[in-house]
């Protein structure tokens, strides 16, 4: 459809109908974290095994969302599997500065407070596959679809390390 | 795609086409990314309603010729200002058949005046060991101020469950009211349109020593309204929602209960006298409305009942049931199995909300392909999280009518839906 | 009666007059009931400001243009209206020179914004044996919602004192800070235009680890404010004093504070999830905003600061000063011992308020007849009778300045008081 | 003042500048009740000692009020001195139906909502003086002041009853 290439780029539709790392893990050893969207009601669960040398062993993904949420979801998955913690996070904020380009504009919740627009990227950083949802920017209220999952992981990430 | 065949639309008891041409926001074009112009096809008004020049008008009056802070002015102006606020207060009334105007209190909006009852009466009645009722369709704006209350002083809540269909299931009433001191139910649910049976809640809610009150947010837009005739305790309601401006509610209640009532917000306005030792407060419904009340905001009110009553409400009523009929028909006939419509089958029996799910294409992608076309939808949980967890979906995609929309904005919506289905189709 | 001598008037930092062509209400004229057409002079701005047709239109623009509910949308409309929305709450940051827009909660009135405060915080950290700390010339909008959490939770209140020329008595302020939790206080009088000492308040409270609460009401339409500079923890003004729309207030705060304080009200758009079981919030401001936001008038407020910014706060401040000088000069020439200007003498310790008990007439008496000849001021007891009480009147006549007014305004406000002194002589 | 002679009629001034039965009186054997007008700040206070008989045998008006609320108690106490509860209640009645033409329109605490504005006059009454306020109606936002004292009567009447 004209016009919405841009959103749903053909990988994109690609992760959302056949997601990567669909499903649950045992927890513990994982760790299960609940995101919401409160916006449009999707709701994903995060499950991530992070191995004593940091390692992120395994991730699955549950919950309902939309094209834009369910396949960053499945890529993200993707993109830290076998990573260690700290490369993850560093994806998460590269990942997050790519779509705080317009965030500003879309708040009210405060939850993306954290975002930090002016970040230079990493050049060493790849976000591969990841750039297809470059084109949710021009749709600011799909960013928040977007950055669910990356949220949801780092919250994940710092119950983990409240639990150890 | 175009609709199925090009005979004309079929008519509804009002003109959309005409009435649209009090609407300025809906005279404007929206450009596809495609390129091409289209006419904004506005399904969105239960979330909130659009408004006729009557009534931007009648705001404008005000702060162009009679603006003033009310009730304490004596010059010309402020008496004015506080007949045309005061004037809201009789018209509400009497569109609702409130057998007072003091009964009628202005709020910011509908959740206001629930939270209102909750923390006022509530507060002052319940503990622990108490119960208060509600139903699985509630809107959040009536599940949290019970669920504060119910953590802050021990109540416990009770929930009157939602058949597959989306009618109330009222087998267990009786068992479920007894020892309540509150029912707080909506009279049409946002999400599925579904009409509840007011009076029958109302009475068994009376039999068992309990009190009623009515979220009537989506009802009052577009039914005939009489608390006398529903014998309710309390209802509330917004503005926005009826055409009228967005920063205004209403809450009515029974006089002697709200008379018996502690004050909720304090300040300006409310009291009869202040020391340092203390307060007291001034009769209703001042006592409920402290500091500068909504006052430009009132006269738009007003102008907007003035808007509904020159059409009639059951004039309203029955656009919206044709609609809704003309509506259902027509997405079965060109979704197919592709489409599920929530809520109950009868167009009868609900108001002028359709909540669906596209298969396979989630409620916020169709409403990002309906803008795309100029149609205006809204995708979510709609502040009813209980309910979507009960249909197990996050999510539905919701068009709902209003006097404004005809059998056009029906085709436009499923020639869009269709086009959304292709879009996401393997 | 006519002014004392026809040299022109002298000129103030604005121009009265051309600022009053923007201002729609200010054009018209009133017939007294002699017959005689006078233009409406306007010097009732501190109970309710007027506003410019920019902000007027800004909310018309909104209504005709890019109206829906805010938030949850993902319609071009609805994107423009949360945007309009959300883009408000930016322009208050910045203009109150608030650290992030998300401490910036947008609530119905000040009123409302500083029962958040008191029922929120003030629930969840004050209880038996701690103090509250006021002073004699609040508003009961900072009165009375500390009033009913004290007699909820056991909290005393205590009262610096206010001294004859109407400043604060701070001789005691330690003793009264000892052991206190909360400083909630006036900027400036909405009575007598007095300037409190902000920062000096703030500072002393913090020595005493109390938290501070500026009602900033009357100097964020009128001054340069600076929450940073204040080091206040929290600021509540509202819209319609600064030629924003009525049915809208704002609480600025710190976000730790906010951020750990229980809701106030709930319902839909303040939570993260709802189940039967009970609900979490969303984040700060969402936590805060229950309910459907008052969204155009959110839109015209963000259009009042760009007026008052262009003009500048300086030039405001410095244009009511010098209007406030004029006026006690020319009032106490034209009136001698017949008049009594309550608060301090000196101009540039008060804002453009004046408060005046004119002999052996009362306020109520002074406002009619003023009214007869187009002068809107308003007798009471201006919502803060324990500062009454300490004068030892039932109600004060109260002239207030803002932009749109001028020397000329003086000048019949001089006039007709003359006249009302002479109507009720013996 | 062209205009005002309406509304400030020489008898009204007249009461104003030299109220009858200024003062207090003991309690007990006198009932002292405030009335409070919250919409200017007006504050009135009416001793008023009923003997056994139901006669009210001595009333005093205290407080600070304006020209309207002054005078309206001042004549109120010489009307009902002398007379009984019952007369006084019917004089209050028809004083306030010669008030309440436009009271609805002022309303909004619901103080007045008792006031019957279709009750009819009993044609044995006589206001004398009172009919002086009739002017009053014309400037609706003043009717509460005329009306104040009368309100304030009738409360310090059903205070004394309850005291009995
Ligand atoms: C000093 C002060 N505080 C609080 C208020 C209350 O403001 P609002 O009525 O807008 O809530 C006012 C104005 O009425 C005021 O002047
Ligand atoms: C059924 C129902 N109840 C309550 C509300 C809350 O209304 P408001 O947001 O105006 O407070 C709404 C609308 O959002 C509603 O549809």
């Amino acid at each position: 459809m004209a016009g919405l290439e841009d959103l749903y780029r053909e990988i994109i539709l690609d992760h959302y109908r056949s997601p990567r790392n669909k499903g649950e893990l045992e927890t513990p050893p994982a760790t299960r974290t609940e995101g919401f969207n409160p916006l449009c009601g999707d709701e994903i669960v995060v499950y991530v095994d992070v191995d004593d040398d940091g390692i992120v062993q395994d991730i699955k993904i549950g919950g309902q969302g939309c094209s834009i949420s369910q396949s960053s979801a499945s890529m993200m998955s993707a993109a830290v599997k076998g990573k260690s913690v700290e490369e993850a996070r560093k994806l998460t904020t590269a990942f997050k500065s790519l779509m705080s380009i317009h965030e500003a504009n879309v708040g009210g919740d405060g939850s993306e407070a954290e975002a930090d627009p002016d970040a230079e990227l990493d050049p060493s950083i790849k976000l591969g596959d990841l750039e297809a949802l470059q084109g949710v920017v021009k749709f600011p209220t799909r960013i928040k679809c977007a950055t669910l999952s990356w949220n949801t992981l780092s919250q994940a990430f710092d119950e983990a390390a409240a639990a150890n | 795609m175009t609709a199925a065949d090009d005979s004309p639309s079929p008519k509804t008891a009002l003109d959309g086409t005409a009435i649209r041409a009090d609407f300025p926001i809906l005279h404007q074009m929206q450009t596809g990314a495609d390129g091409e112009e289209r006419r904004v096809v506005f399904l969105d008004s239960a979330a909130s309603s659009q408004r006729p020049q009557q009534v931007i008008d009648a705001m404008d009056e005000i702060y162009t010729h009679s603006y003033a802070n009310v009730h304490r002015g004596v010059y010309q102006i402020a008496e004015r200002a506080t007949n045309a606020y005061e004037g809201a207060r009789t018209k509400v009334a009497s569109f609702i058949n409130a057998p007072s105007a003091n009964e009628v209190i202005f709020t910011k909006n509908a959740t206001e005046a629930i939270n209102l009852v909750a923390a006022s009466w509530g507060r002052a009645n319940l503990g622990p060991g108490d119960a208060v009722v509600l139903t699985m369709m509630e809107h959040h704006a009536n599940i949290v101020p019970w669920q504060m209350l119910a953590a802050e002083k021990g109540v416990e809540i009770r929930w009157i469950p939602v058949t597959d269909d989306g009618q109330l299931d009222l087998s267990e009433l009786d068992t479920l009211l007894d020892g309540a001191k509150m029912l707080a139910f909506t009279s049409m649910s946002n999400v599925l349109g579904t009409l509840t049976p007011v009076k029958e809640l109302v009475a068994a809610a009376h039999r068992h020593g309990a009190l009623a009150l009515v979220d009537a947010c989506q009802s009052v837009p577009h039914l005939p309204t009489d608390v006398v005739d529903m014998d309710a305790d309390f209802v509330a309601f917004s503005a926005h929602k009826m055409m009228g401006p967005s920063g205004l509610g209403v809450l009515w209640g029974r006089m002697e209960l709200l008379d018996a009532m502690p004050p909720f917000l304090g300040g300006g306005g409310m009291i009869l006298n202040v020391t340092t030792e203390g307060f007291t407060t001034d009769a209703v419904p001042a006592k409920f409305e402290a500091g500068t009340p909504p006052i430009a905001e009132a006269a738009g009110l007003s102008a907007a009942i003035d808007y509904l009553e020159n059409i009639g409400m059951d004039e309203v009523r029955r656009h919206e049931v044709e609609l809704t009929a003309y509506a259902m028909r027509t997405l079965t006939e060109r979704l197919g199995d592709d489409i599920r419509i929530f809520g109950p089958a009868e167009p009868a029996a609900r108001g002028g909300v359709l909540s669906i799910e596209l298969r396979d294409v989630h409620a916020h992608d169709v409403s990002q392909i309906l803008d795309e076309k100029a149609v205006c939808i809204r995708p979510g949980h709609h502040c009813a999280k209980p309910l979507m967890r009960h249909y197990g979906v996050a999510a539905t995609a919701r068009a709902s009518f209003y006097i404004y929309n005809d059998t056009d904005d029906v085709d436009a919506l499923a020639d869009a839906l269709v086009a959304a289905r292709d879009f996401f189709a393997l």
